[in-house]
């Protein structure tokens, strides 16, 4: 079979892949269930088809049938997936074998467990690419793969080489895939929702960085998303997948600007919209500060593998301060591993900051214990992300739901009952469900329980720690009309920490950018998002994924690199390494944000007018200013 | 290499601290459980008097932080002490009532006791270790490798079977299929290497089913890893997956096991089955030694079994960590 | 008394001997100690580092002094004429008044050091070992003067001590004769033993001791060079190494053993009653067995006739508290016979109608030193529990069965009822009478009884040996069968083997093996 | 395998990760291998026949009768009603005397296990959710405690001191408590981390309430799975105990004791040894069979739903 290496794939006559009516079910004890239907696309060579649904339209296993990585349950029950002639379906698997990794390569989307978690990933791309070119000597793949390494731009490949996947970051395994993958030079890569576990700011970098290879490599991509952001900026074609179904096929800037389908009309709409927005912009009140955080610093010790009984010290937060006045909305976004969840640790009480005050209505938590602790968690209320492990699953919906009442002591039986069965018809929640088990309730109807189960106590501050992130935009919509609906009723004050710009920018009055541990920015909102003042911010927004107009773009304002460990901080302004505008003085001196008080402040030698002007860029692909 | 000193310094404090507790743990439990020793060395009908003399000379009415104490000064000058019963001839004389010259010179070194025992378990323990290999690699892997499979449910079914078997009756009725009855291999004491065949057979019968489970469910278990998934996708051949990477995986979780587990149950089926067989070795010394009294014969086997386990546990240890570096230790 | 001995597959693969082959190694081990000079003998038991006769009143190292040591008399011991006495270094003996016995002795007899075997060496020996702070004391009546009439002719006194001097007149054939000179060196004795008997003692190699025959033995030099003394505590180790030649005589066969071993062609068995009775101890000083009745019924519950049943060849059955091989033995005619409903009479007597309101009664034997213990015991205590004795079996390893055994410092012991056996190497009854059942000893039962007490010093008091064996037999020992502060079940049979080719044996009933006079072809 | 794609095929809600919906579906998921069908039948039946033994065969066969010792199984000469299986060495019914052994040795490996399982798990949540310098000394102790083989320390104790069913029980229990106290100090270790336990910490709940009504409801069904098959290990331990002489003492049947005292008569009367033995194997085997399943059933419930 050595005519399908040989082929001459990607001629203008025919297409790289044709897939004609590949239908693929789900054999299981209810029988069989279909999952993709009749699907049809074709890979020209050397072009990006973009493949966008939503979680649930069986992209992945679109993107696995391409490959013939089918497995029990799941089987294919019609269709071909053509590939230089031949029907890879009902290729013997050892065929299949050869193709793959040499001529048809495959990323997914968990990068972190992509790859043998015991040995070196430089060594596991060494073993891959001396498997697939047998001729190269060791030395010549040695130095191929520390080349391809440098070339994705990993910091110092030489040494990367031999550090294990855990020691990657998510972002920079994605990179050492992506080297995989291209290392043995193939025609056709099959990339499933790769940038999908990324930050906005490291997703960007990858989707830059596999653009520019696919056109050095000259190969044909098959890209796989759930963000109709992400996918335009690399796809010329565009195929629309619904409940298995292809429902649309169109190039980018057609579907974009004149979808066909309703179900494509309904996905861009769904696309988070920062500027576009209508209605009004939250502003900042002017009530009484409800909780001042004054200069809060943790660190935590971790052992150091390289000396003798050292620790390492974690500087999670560096000098976090804020003030939330009462009926406001506040924001704080970042990145991960910028110190959020931490930030919220201590918000909650859950941990005692090292240095620094949390003040709640001028009281310092950190110095509470017992019965004023208690006291205190009643009007403070934290709600968390995972709707599905926050409540338990063997106690009933009104049972869960009291349960802060038992803690706390309050009320009888009868009394519990009918306060619970309020809330849930304050939150939403029929009363029809107060014996019931969680078993079966939506994500959304679970944090419907979440939140009653907290305000329940009637707390006056509620911090809502990623709270939405795991719910659709119809959910997370509804919620958030919720919360609007309590805080005119009862006055609360919300705390938004997320990494969701969209959402923050639709909430928050005011917000707080962190990085490294520290906020390099808190503006009000309208500032935030049109003049920002930091390059930080700047970059986060550029990164953004949406198909609208943005004020920064991101070749402008892109970043290198990632973060720097928070074991080794670099002196200076901790963002510089990364900064594209970064001179001599942010090396020696630590940029200082002013204190919160009501102004709009940000942690950067420049001034906002000195960096480039919002929207003001050149249109082209021009390098950083 | 700093994380291997610190490795070894830290787990070799530690293991002395666990070695030293349960040498406290046997020593005061020696010295609460019923049953005095003094009555056993001076013989049954020694008058009162003399039993107590003697035992205060023997310093065996001491408080026991003392007598542990001094216990502890002895051991770390290397002396494990001198059985009560044992006679230099090695076996156990009961009472030697010379109440007036009691003298434990006379009686046999725990240490040499021990020094001639121990070959001999080692020797059994050695074989059924190779014997519970040879059975349950071949049965483990190929379960594991075929999971859902008939070699899986063979090796549920076999170690299921195997589990069930209490050592003391497969020891009996091996010694009565293979040795009363047909005669093919000699059974009860020691003669030379082929009465350590069929005590083995039975260690092995014992370990093997744990040995069988786990290497399936591991091998099973990484199988399912996205990693060998991908592996197969990025071009690499099944068989390159499993020889270089599931097997690897799959040995950290079993180094575990073997650390936790098999030796502990190695140790504790040496005891019964060299009971089982009079086989000459430590377990037989043991359990003697329990019936007899002899405490200095118990307190320093446990601190060598205790001693050992710990060891095996940070070799095991410092070979998953070296293994799999996100291991912390 | 005590000896460690696995009892594990006692019997298994003996009892298959004939279809038995031996494993690789047995045909190895045959082929030393053929040289029909060496004789290896299998041990059940081990020895002490001390060598002092004295100092223990251990079973098996008594039947090794057997083959060091001379005594002044020889008791064959035999159930048709348990009070015979025939000479070994005393030559004549007779009595000279209640507290004066004389004694001729042997002349031209030498120790194995040369020395001469005179007197001195006498007095030397009884004062010593009668001293009551020597351990071994509690085998002897008690202290005792001896006085030199000249080289060769001595007197036991015992006046100064307040007891009758015909105490000594089986214990003379137990005691083992030391020089004088050892006597004055205790730890020569203790490091080398130093007899006049047949054999003299080599060395100890590991579990071996080594015995050479002994040029000047009085009685002349035996055929057999030597003796090797291999302690193998497993029985069952021991029957095969008899079977493949490697041993040539061997001791305590389990039942089932012996029965095979019979079978054997080139094997000779013996079977030999003991001085040993086998004895259920009541703990008389605590209730419920305090009361005579509830003993008594409890006696009458068992039938000893099942429990021989069980213990096969190794029992014999005995209606007495001492065994049939000792002076005084007769068949008690009111000896307490299975009798149920008399046991639930005497029950409801003593205010437990069927065992109504008895405490849980606890039964300690002891697994891997007697033959069945643990067997009878379940069939006793069924037994007892048949009656209505709330009755719990304790089987324990010898070691700490023997921790039980006794009476503690409060004089109380552990349980109600325990599982001993009893033997003495001599036919003095008293040996075996006075520990058990004498108040001031009582050393198991812990019986306090005048009645008792009065007969036990009647019977030593006796002026003359018949005057005694009739006290013993018409008063004493039917006295002690009705108070039952323990029961005698059977009379302990051991079991022997050896290779047929070893002849001219004799076996004492207390383990002591006679190799003088035997040949091995 | 290939819980991956599976997962990727279902919709998050079908997929409950905790409590008791995962006890439930594991149980199910058992339940449909024949294997657990099977062996839970012979389990049951001889359960049945433990119960009504006594009641099919002549409660007198119990007794001793030493005329009838030695009887072999009726299918071999010799056999003589009711002794189906034969006779021991006192006369003694084999069959119902094993019965009334797999009965004892089932109720103490229950009852051992439920307190290994109960002191155990306490000291490991306890442990794996105080962390810090509690949990290093508490996991010290298992493994001071795993340090010490079982048969050792059993030996030590129940050698020393006079054997009962709650002397082996307590000691059973004081030898496995650190196998549970490690597994739940574990799972509690991961599980103090999920946002349901910083929920009820946010609520205000105090660490006793989140241990016990929160943590423990949650990690100990499928701990408990497991403990099954380490019924069957305690009856094998029993067994062991009562073979070397320091299990429950005759004449109350016990596998160990009718094993041991069998070894003496095995070539002339094998079946008092191999009998007992033949029934323990099956009765064991169909409880680790169900372990076995459970385990395996556990396993692919936790993986494909994690």
């Amino acid at each position: 079979m050595s005519n399908i290496i040989t082929l001459p794939a990607g001629t203008s006559a025919e297409p790289l892949m044709a897939v004609r009516g590949l239908s693929v079910a789900i054999t299981g004890t209810t029988g069989e269930r279909q999952l993709l239907s009749d699907i049809d696309l074709t890979v020209n060579a050397r072009s990006v088809l973009g493949i966008i649904g939503e979680s649930g339209s069986g992209k992945t296993i679109l993107s696995r049938a391409l490959v013939n990585w089918v497995r029990q349950p799941l089987k294919v029950t019609s269709g071909t997936v053509r590939y230089g002639g031949l029907d890879l379906l009902t290729l013997p698997e050892a065929e299949m074998a050869r193709l793959r990794g040499r001529e048809i390569a495959y990323i997914g989307a968990n990068p972190t467990s992509a790859l043998d978690p015991t040995v070196p990933v430089g060594h596991q791309i060494l073993e891959k690419l001396r498997t697939v070119s047998p001729q190269l000597s060791r030395e010549a793949a040695h130095k191929r793969v520390i080349d391809t390494l440098d070339a994705v731009r990993i910091p110092s490949p030489a040494q990367r080489f031999d550090e294990y996947p855990f020691q990657f970051s998510g972002g920079m395994m994605q990179r050492a895939l992506i080297v995989d993958a291209l290392v043995s030079n193939p025609k056709l890569l099959i990339a499933d929702n790769i940038t999908q576990p990324l930050d906005v700011t490291v997703a960007a970098q990858i989707l830059r960085l596999l653009r520019d290879l696919q056109k050095d490599f000259d190969t044909a991509v098959v890209f796989i998303s759930s963000s109709l952001g992400i996918v335009s900026e690399i796809a010329d074609d565009l195929i629309v997948l619904d409940r298995g179904r292809i429902v649309e096929h169109s190039p980018v800037s057609d579907l974009l600007h004149k979808p066909q389908h309703a179900y494509s009309r309904e996905l861009i709409a769904k696309v988070p919209k920062l500027w576009s927005l209508g209605g009004t912009i939250p502003q900042p009140s002017s009530g009484e500060v409800v909780l001042d955080v004054r200069d809060v610093e943790k660190t935590y010790e971790v052992r150091d593998r390289k000396a003798i009984f050292a620790h390492r010290k974690v500087k999670a937060v560096r000098g976090v301060s804020f003030t939330v006045r009462r009926g406001e909305n506040f924001g704080i976004i970042g990145e991960s591993g910028c110190g959020k969840s931490t930030l919220s640790r201590l918000l909650s009480c859950l941990e005692a900051p090292n240095s620094g005050q949390i003040l709640f209505e001028g009281q310092d938590i950190a110095s509470l214990r017992g019965a004023d602790l208690l006291a205190l968690r009643r009007r403070f209320q934290l709600l968390l992300q995972d709707p599905y492990n926050a409540i338990a699953a063997h106690c009933s919906i009104g049972r869960t739901i009291a349960e802060p009442l038992l803690i706390h002591g309050l009320g009888n039986r009868n009394e519990i009952e009918t306060k619970v069965k309020a809330v849930m018809t304050e939150v939403g929640l029929p009363e029809t469900l107060y014996d019931q088990l969680p078993v079966g309730l939506s994500a959304g109807q679970r944090q419907r329980v979440n939140i009653a189960r907290a305000l329940v106590l009637e707390p006056e501050l509620l911090i809502l720690d990623e709270t939405l992130s795991a719910l659709d935009q119809v959910e997370q919509a509804k919620l958030l009309d919720l919360f609007e609906t309590l805080q005119a009723r009862r006055g609360i004050t919300y705390v938004y920490i997320s990494h969701d710009l969209a959402m923050v920018r639709r909430v928050c009055a005011r917000i707080a950018v962190m990085y490294l541990g520290r906020i390099v920015e808190l503006a009000d909102n309208e500032t935030m998002f049109e003049r920002s003042a930091h390059p930080y911010t700047r970059a986060l927004l550029s990164a953004v994924p949406t198909v609208e107009h943005k004020p920064y773009r991101m070749e402008t304002y892109l970043l290198e690199g990632e973060p720097p460990d928070p074991i080794d901080i670099p002196p200076g302004c901790s963002f510089r390494t990364r900064c594209p505008f970064a001179f001599d003085r942010c090396a020696i001196d630590d940029p200082v944000r002013g204190a919160d008080i009501g102004v709009n402040t940000s942690a950067c030698h420049l001034r906002a007018d000195s960096l480039p002007p919002a929207d003001a860029a050149s249109p082209s692909n021009g390098a950083p200013a | 290499m700093a994380f291997a000193i610190e490795f070894f310094l830290r787990r070799i404090g530690q293991g002395l601290v666990i070695v030293l507790l349960v040498a406290f743990v046997i020593f005061t439990l020696l010295r609460i459980v019923p049953g005095d020793p003094i009555r056993i060395i001076l013989g049954p009908m020694t008058p009162a008097s003399v039993l107590e003399e003697t035992a205060r000379n023997l310093g065996l009415r001491d408080p026991i932080l003392v007598q542990f104490g001094r216990f502890v000064t002895q051991v770390a000058s290397g002396d494990l002490g001198r059985s009560f019963i044992r006679g230099v001839q090695g076996g156990s004389t009961g009472g030697s009532q010379d109440s007036a010259g009691f003298d434990p010179e006379s009686r046999a070194s725990v240490a040499e006791l021990i020094g001639t025992a121990l070959p001999y378990s080692l020797q059994l323990a050695a074989l059924g270790i190779v014997f519970t290999l040879l059975v349950s690699v071949p049965l483990g892997l190929a379960a594991g490798l075929r999971s859902g499979r008939w070699p899986d449910r063979l090796g549920l079914y076999v170690s299921s079977f195997l589990v069930s078997l209490p050592n003391i009756w497969v020891g009996v009725v091996l010694i009565f299929l293979l040795s009363a009855k047909t005669g093919l291999l000699p059974a009860i004491g020691y003669k030379g290497f082929a009465y350590t065949i069929i005590p083995a057979m039975v260690l092995a019968i014992e370990l093997s089913p744990v040995l069988i489970r786990a290497i399936s469910v591991s091998v099973a278990a990484n199988l399912g890893e996205t990693y060998f998934d991908v592996g197969l996708v990025r071009g690499l051949s099944r068989r390159a997956m499993i020889a270089r990477h599931v097997l690897r995986n799959a040995a950290v979780p079993l180094f575990n096991l073997f650390g936790a587990q098999m030796i502990g149950m190695l140790l504790g089926g040496l005891f019964v089955v060299e009971y089982i067989f009079s086989y000459p070795g430590l377990g037989m010394l043991t359990i003697n030694a329990v019936f007899q009294r002899d405490f200095p014969i118990i307190q320093a086997v446990a601190i060598l079994a205790s001693g050992v386990l710990v060891a095996i546990n940070m070799l095991v240890d410092f070979a998953s960590t070296t293994i799999d570096r996100r291991l912390k230790f | 008394m005590k000896t460690t001995r696995r009892m594990f597959l006692a019997g298994a693969t003996a009892l298959g001997a004939g279809s038995l082959i031996i494993g690789p190694t047995g045909k190895l081990g045959s082929a030393f100690a053929q040289d029909g000079k060496t004789l290896s003998f299998a041990a059940a038991g081990t020895v002490t580092s001390s060598w002092d006769p004295s100092s223990h009143t251990v079973a098996p190292q008594i039947t090794a002094e057997g083959f060091l040591f001379g005594h002044l008399t020889k008791c064959p011991m035999t159930a048709e004429n348990p009070g015979e006495i025939l000479p070994d270094l005393a030559v004549e003996w007779k009595v000279i008044d209640p507290f004066t016995l004389e004694y001729k002795l042997r002349q031209g007899v030498t120790f194995h050091d040369g020395k001469e075997f005179k007197a001195e060496d006498v007095k030397a020996t009884y004062e010593y070992a009668s001293q009551p702070s020597r351990p071994a004391s509690a085998w002897y009546p008690g202290q005792v003067e001896v006085e030199i009439v000249d080289d060769y002719t001595v007197r036991l006194k015992t006046e100064k001590f307040g007891y009758p001097a015909l105490n000594f007149w089986y214990v003379s054939a137990f005691l083992p004769i030391l020089s004088a000179k050892d006597v004055a060196n205790p730890d020569v004795l203790k490091q080398r033993p130093n007899g006049t008997g047949a054999f003299r003692y080599e060395a100890t190699k590991g579990d071996q001791i080594i015995f050479k025959a002994f040029d000047k033995f009085h009685e002349g030099k035996p055929q057999i060079e030597t003796v090797l003394w291999n302690y193998v505590p497993d029985a069952n180790t021991r029957v095969l190494g008899l079977l493949n030649g490697q041993y040539h005589l061997t001791e305590r066969l389990e039942p089932e053993q012996y029965a095979s071993l019979s079978k054997e062609a080139n094997i000779t068995t013996q079977r030999g009653l003991s001085s040993e009775n086998k004895y259920l101890h009541f703990r008389c000083n605590k209730p419920p067995f305090d009361d005579v009745r509830v003993r008594l019924a409890a006696v009458h519950a068992i039938d000893r006739e099942q429990v021989l049943a069980v213990v096969g060849d190794a029992g014999q059955a005995s209606n007495c508290h001492i065994s049939p091989v000792k002076f005084g033995y007769t068949d008690v005619a009111s000896y307490p016979k299975f009798d149920p409903e008399l046991s639930q009479k005497l029950l409801a007597e003593a205010g437990f109608p069927k065992g109504q309101g008895l405490p849980e009664i606890e039964y300690i034997t002891s697994v891997g030193f007697y033959p069945k213990t643990r067997e009878y015991g379940e069939l006793i205590t069924a037994m007892l529990q048949e009656q209505g004795f709330p009755v719990k079996l304790t089987t324990l390893e010898p070691a700490a069965w023997e921790e039980q055994l006794y009476r503690r410092a409060d004089g109380q012991g552990p349980g109600h009822i325990v599982d001993v056996g009893w033997i003495t190497g001599s036919p003095e009854p008293d040996l075996v009478l006075r520990p058990n059942y004498l108040s001031k000893f009582a050393l198991i039962n812990g019986v306090s009884d005048p009645e008792i007490d009065a007969s036990l010093d009647k019977e030593r008091n006796a002026a003359s040996t018949d005057e005694r064996l009739k006290i013993l037999q018409t008063e004493t020992l039917p006295l002690i069968a009705a108070k039952v502060p323990s029961v005698s079940l059977f009379s302990s049979v051991f079991l022997r083997a050896m290779s047929k080719n070893l002849q001219g044996v004799y076996f004492y009933p207390n383990g002591p093996i006679d190799l003088s006079k035997a040949t091995l072809a | 395998m290939n819980s991956s794609t599976a997962q990727a095929t279902l919709p998050k809600s079908s997929q409950p990760t905790r409590g008791r919906g995962v006890t439930a579906r594991i149980l199910r998921r058992a339940w449909s291998y024949t294997e657990m069908r099977v062996a839970a039948s012979v389990f049951l039946a001889l359960a049945l026949l433990t119960m009504l033994g006594p009641f099919i065969i002549d409660a007198s066969a119990t007794k001793m009768n030493v005329t009838d010792k030695f009887l072999p199984p009726l299918f071999m000469e010799g056999g003589k009603l009711p002794h189906f299986l034969g006779t021991d060495q006192l006369g003694r019914d084999l069959l119902l005397r094993s019965l009334i052994g797999l009965r004892n040795a089932f109720a103490i490996g229950v009852v051992s296990v439920i307190g290994m399982f109960v002191i155990g798990c306490a000291i490991g949540i306890y442990a794996g959710y105080r962390g810090g310098w509690v949990d290093v000394i508490l996991m010290r102790l298992t493994d001071v405690q795993m340090s010490i083989p079982v048969v050792i320390l059993a030996i030590t104790i129940l050698g020393m001191s006079r054997p009962s069913p709650a002397s082996v029980i307590a000691v059973l229990i004081l030898a496995s408590w650190p196998v549970y106290a490690r597994v739940s100090r574990g799972v509690t270790l991961s599980e103090r981390q999920k946002e349901y336990v910083r929920a009820a910490k946010i609520l205000g709940a105090s660490d006793l309430r989140i241990m016990v009504r929160h943590i423990a409801p949650n990690i100990l069904p499928p701990i408990a799975f497991v403990a099954v098959l380490d019924i069957a290990r305690m009856m094998i331990f029993e067994a062991i105990f009562g073979f070397i002489g320091i299990g429950i003492q005759p004449p109350t049947p016990t596998f160990g004791t009718i094993i041991s005292s069998g070894t003496q008569y095995l070539l002339n009367a094998w079946w008092i040894t191999i009998v007992p033995g033949v029934l323990l194997a099956l009765a064991l085997s169909s409880l680790n069979l169900m372990g076995g399943v459970l385990e395996r059933a556990r396993n692919q419930i936790l993986q494909g739903g994690a």
